[in-house]
């Protein structure tokens, strides 16, 4: 057998449900309940409204810079909605909706984009990892996680998000590489919004999908149109099935974009045209699945402004809640709570010189 | 002389090393046609092109370990790393390859590097970006570590950094990026690495302190000098390593007295061994213990408690005034 | 008590702990059927199989990152990193997330994980297998940076380690592994991490030092005893952070002199710290400079002149009579 | 097009041109001229004898630990082979045959692995790198230097050799990536030989191939017997062609084995049976090249017995020039040498430091 092919596993499957009219495959719809519908439109509109207002915010200058989300809902959210509350939550910095999908508070955000130690509050019940900026870092995280989670020998899951640009980075390499040997149950949520601040994805890899680079690793990939919370919802299943049953990891290309700047201090229009996100625009995920959701009869006009109005409401207490915290909180002393288990002695002393100082200063005021 | 900020100052300095050499390259992400985050690379990609200007994928290792070949071929790559938060992924490709490249090659192949970060708090940034760990590359044997403090050593040092034929960590005080403005020659300007300067004169006692926290410093001896008739003596160090301590061991056998300032750290930070050159060059002089003024061992916090953290005008003056005070 | 070489006590440490603690569990590179380059891991792997003691790809950074998802879930991983000299492969996972997990989560998450790896020359090595970089990890809040200095130490200490609820480095002093034996307790035995020893008690000077630089030391102070007849203080650090800088500097306010030694090249290396702690809690005790003993600031020398770099028991000597004498 | 499969290029070759018994496939033979046939054999069988004496040397105590590279000598040569002079070496550290090939001198070998730093002794007319110890990360330089290359207009490339452990790091991942991105004429030469140390291919990656991996990146992959020269170097002299046209790279997967331990510290019998180890001995590289070469007509056996000879003597030289040259070397105040283009006032410090101690030393002895 001189020069032979090799007969290796390459397949990579593309997935589109709901196509972007709001036209959707019959044969493929998923099996979900109306309330769970309509539970992923709600939380859709509501990332997509806070989001506004985040924005909001941060051009009157009350809270500082935060990465926007707007046109990722689907892929956020058809991921997330399969999570359990045992299951693993390792983000990336751009997962706000699938954060509060698993119960992360709205005023968290607020303080913590006001530069509040304070707005990362995680519950002991909640297996949800902070946010994580390091680019591509934290999927090793799930990975050790999930290796912890088969080794308890329970059959929850371990389930990170990351960007395209992330792809490239070597953490991701290893991670891929150590979830395929050890066969854990992790799966991979590439959110590719196409851009990695302003570089786009042909500058990032000559590869044609990124859901092929899976197949590098001997497990599972495919490309899934991240607009369609459908296809999403579906690809997540098999994956988060695959998963629990201990058939090893997938990895799921998203196909999206990121209709905002990157965060509030970019300026996306230096390096992409406005035609090439009006395009994109038309392909909305909240729009589409809205007209899915009414021609299924479980929305209406009434029912979508009702939607939007609690959203609304949702988002005001939360800042309203946040306004109020902002006062109670700032301790400058709380800046040496949770350095370790237990302060140690020269960071006693540290904490002393600090409230010195403070006190120092009170006292001349 | 036009009046420019750091970052039109740094810009200047690569603009003006692309024109006079076609072996200096400039690559990073988003360094092309966004001009970087900060815009420290603003309109280079316009005039150079992508193959002087090159935007790479995200990853920080594969942007040093290329450069570390482009500059044993001969280029003189000048790469930037977004924030120094992220130059720790890219850790290994300088301790092990970039910092001994010639040393391991017994010369044959030098390693012209620059590996230009901003670093420090004062931007209300996210987590890992107002870090300052400027004290690792200093212990790196084989390295280059500096940190200009205003618009004009800037460029006059990124110059000379690129220039240098071995590897230069250039950190750049993201605070100073565009806090104020100096005149800086049209002109070729360079400064000599590893020379500190003296950024102000004084007999009463001589703060040591380099990069975002000479401003401060050079607050605080101005109100020393205005309410308590101290006449401090500010030493800018420009750079970390190779250490000049001759100028601030001069200037302590002077005063007497002398006081760091830093962001990073105190356990085992910058200020660390500037005291212990003190005590080997100048201990007979000292008449009072070095104090040292710098961030607490914690992870900075999130900005809106970071001016607690960073080391301020107030926080300096305390510091100096207990050092007098105890003179009396 | 059986007499152990520093590998066989270091293994004890984590069979007594793995037997006691199925959230114990060891990974890296060659951990398990191999036992580890320099047999730490031996015979575990039989004994508690491969889910207990992994062997994983070739990969430091994803052996440090799943530490880190390991100890988050609750687990207490003890990873090895097979030489300290690839341990920055893996520094932006320490820097980003091991150190600041706790911190970054409120106190929701710890990181109860170990990374030991081997550190140091004097075993005739390849490149990258003989450095001493511990400065790097004792600068990084949220650690903790032990380094013990013989059998039974390092036995207790990596329970300690072990059982922290913080991340611990853990460097072992290759030069120590099999060079004595001492008696190691079958029964438990912790020791308290952030705390040093004294080594050997003496008036007249204070030699502080930690890891594989206590022997050449300890033998130096014999040496002054004998010789010169002058007794000196040794103190063994144990743990470069948190540092306890109480027990040498209570130990100088009774010499008035102190030296340190270690392997690190000297800027900006241990030693620069201990002397500033030095100078501020016992500055008007110093009765000479304090001086540093240390590597010099180059890359250690391939092993045919190491022996030339790391200092040696005749380096020690010299400085410790240069102050001695300058006393007299 | 809901659920379909997408085209992802994904065609590994397998190549295999002279057989384990030294039979050759006409079809697929390469055009090689007799007497760089001849070279390339004496050059594998100088590998050989080098390492057995080596290994020899380290045994009796004269030299330190180093890795044997007896096995891999048709991967290495058969790739090395097409590199002009002015191309870039840019190799690990289990390249010795490699090395020797590329002109490096056989006595710094042995001086390299007492422990002398002018072990490294790399003429201005050489473009070789140093070996590299810290595994994977040297691939990096060759895309550096590739792209320097291209830059400079040139046609000349980089190769770089790694392990199949390698593959996991995440250096490898980022070189390929950035390669593959910018189209680099960088040949990416993975020796696998089955062995990482004591950690074998299949807890490594759970990926059929090696060579696969490359189509993450968007370009060929190939694999090949690695024992068998005429293929290794058939697949290199594509890689290679298609480099210098600017067609980008190639990696090379090369299937050997790690005959030896991994290095002269290790103890294979650890990790491994002796089966195993006898199996590969029968595809030993040398011996089906010899047997090819003799069906060639361009070897008999009183030739294979003068090449031995002729290589034992360059070797013997070579020994003799190392030990004599041991006794000149090792001025301990070299160690400052090359520390820095120009050595700084600090380190004048410490330089004079040492010649003060060695001074004393002298005096007193
Ligand atoms: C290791 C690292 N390098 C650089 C950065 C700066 N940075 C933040 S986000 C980003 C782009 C990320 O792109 P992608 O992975 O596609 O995610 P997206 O922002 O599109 O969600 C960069 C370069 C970082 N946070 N971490
Ligand atoms: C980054 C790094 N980690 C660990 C080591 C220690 N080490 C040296 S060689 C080796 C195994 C390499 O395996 P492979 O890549 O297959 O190459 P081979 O030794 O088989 O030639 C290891 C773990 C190293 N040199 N560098
Ligand atoms: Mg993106
Ligand atoms: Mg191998």
């Amino acid at each position: 057998m001189p020069r032979s092919k090799i007969d290796i596993p390459c397949h990579v499957d593309y997935l589109s449900i709901l196509d972007e009219t709001g036209t959707v495959d019959k044969e493929l719809e998923p099996d979900i309940s109306d309330d769970f519908l309509l539970d992923i439109y709600k939380a859709m509109v509501l990332g997509r409204r806070f989001d506004e207002r985040m924005l909001n915010l941060q051009r009157q200058g009350r809270i500082g810079t935060f990465p926007p989300i707007t046109g990722q809902e689907a892929a956020q959210l058809g991921t997330v909605a399969h999570l359990r509350q045992s299951d693993w939550f390792v983000p990336s910095f751009r997962e706000m909706v699938a954060e509060i999908w698993r119960g992360r508070a709205m005023e968290t955000f607020l303080l913590y984009y006001s530069g509040y130690n304070e707005g990362v509050d995680i519950a002991e019940d909640q297996n949800n990892l902070p946010l994580s900026v390091p680019v591509g870092s934290q999927t090793l995280h799930a990975v050790g996680l999930a290796w912890a989670v088969r080794y308890r020998k329970k059959d929850d899951v371990a389930m990170t998000w990351f960007g395209d640009g992330a792809t490239s980075e070597g953490d991701f390499h290893e991670a891929m590489n150590f979830a395929g040997v050890f066969r854990l149950p992790v799966i991979f949520v590439c959110q590719n919004n196409q851009w990695a601040i302003s570089v786009p994805l042909s500058k990032q890899t000559r590869s044609k999908t990124l859901a092929q680079k899976a197949l590098a690793y001997g497990f599972p990939g495919i490309q899934v149109d991240g607009n369609d919370v459908l296809a999403v919802y579906t690809a997540a299943k098999e994956a988060v099935e695959r998963a629990r049953a201990g058939d090893g990891p997938t990895m799921i290309e998203c196909v999206t974009y990121r209709m905002m700047m990157h965060t509030t201090a970019d300026d996306p229009k230096r390096y992409r045209s406005d035609e090439e996100v009006e395009g994109w625009r038309k392909k909305d995920p909240i729009t589409r699945f809205e007209k899915y959701l009414i021609d299924k009869n479980l929305l209406e006009p009434k029912k979508i402004e009702s939607v939007d109005q609690e959203v609304k409401e949702q988002i005001q207490q939360a800042v309203d809640k946040a306004e109020k915290l902002m006062k109670e909180l700032g301790d400058p002393l709380d800046m040496f709570n949770h350095a370790y288990a237990q302060l140690p002695p020269h960071l006693e002393v540290q904490k002393a010189y600090l409230a010195k100082e403070l006190a120092e200063t009170m006292e001349k005021e | 002389m036009p009046k420019l900020t750091m970052v039109q100052a740094l810009n200047m300095a690569l603009k003006q090393e692309m024109e006079k050499d076609d072996a200096v390259i400039v690559l990073g992400e988003d360094v092309g046609l966004d001009g970087g985050v900060f815009r420290v690379t603003d309109q280079l990609y316009q005039q150079f092109g992508e193959n002087r200007v090159v935007d790479t994928p995200l990853a920080e290792t594969a942007i040093v370990g290329m450069s570390i070949g482009m500059a044993i071929y001969g280029l003189k790559p000048v790469c930037e790393i977004q924030f120094s938060g992220f130059s720790y992924q890219n850790f290994h490709q300088i301790e092990n390859h970039a910092s001994r490249m010639r040393w391991r090659s017994q010369g044959r192949f030098g390693v012209p590097m620059v590996l230009r970060t901003p670093y420090g708090g004062g931007v209300r940034a996210l987590e890992h970006h107002s870090e300052s760990r400027e004290a690792f590359w200093s212990h790196m044997p084989g390295l280059k570590m500096v940190i200009p403090s205003g618009p004009r050593n800037a460029r006059a040092l990124l110059v000379s950094a690129i220039r240098d034929p071995d590897p230069v960590i250039f950190y750049e005080a993201k605070a100073l990026y565009r806090a104020f403005r100096e005149e800086v020659p049209e002109e070729e300007e360079t400064m000599p690495i590893g020379k500190s300067q003296i950024a102000r004169e004084g007999n009463d006692l001589t703060m040591i302190s380099y990069g975002a926290m000479t401003r401060p410093t050079m607050e605080a001896a101005s109100e020393l000098a205005e309410k308590d008739g101290v006449e401090a003596e500010v030493v800018d160090l420009l750079t970390l390593s190779p250490l000049d301590d001759d100028l601030f061991t001069e200037s302590v056998k002077k005063t007497g007295k002398a006081m760091i300032i830093h962001e990073a750290p105190m356990s085992y930070g910058p200020g660390a061994e500037i005291l212990a050159r003190l005590v080997e060059k100048s201990f007979y002089y000292l008449e009072v213990p070095v104090e040292r003024v710098t961030g607490f061992d914690i992870i900075i916090p999130l900005f809106n408690r970071e001016n607690h953290y960073i080391p301020s005008v107030k926080r300096i003056l305390r510091t100096a005034r207990k050092m007098m005070d105890g003179m009396k």
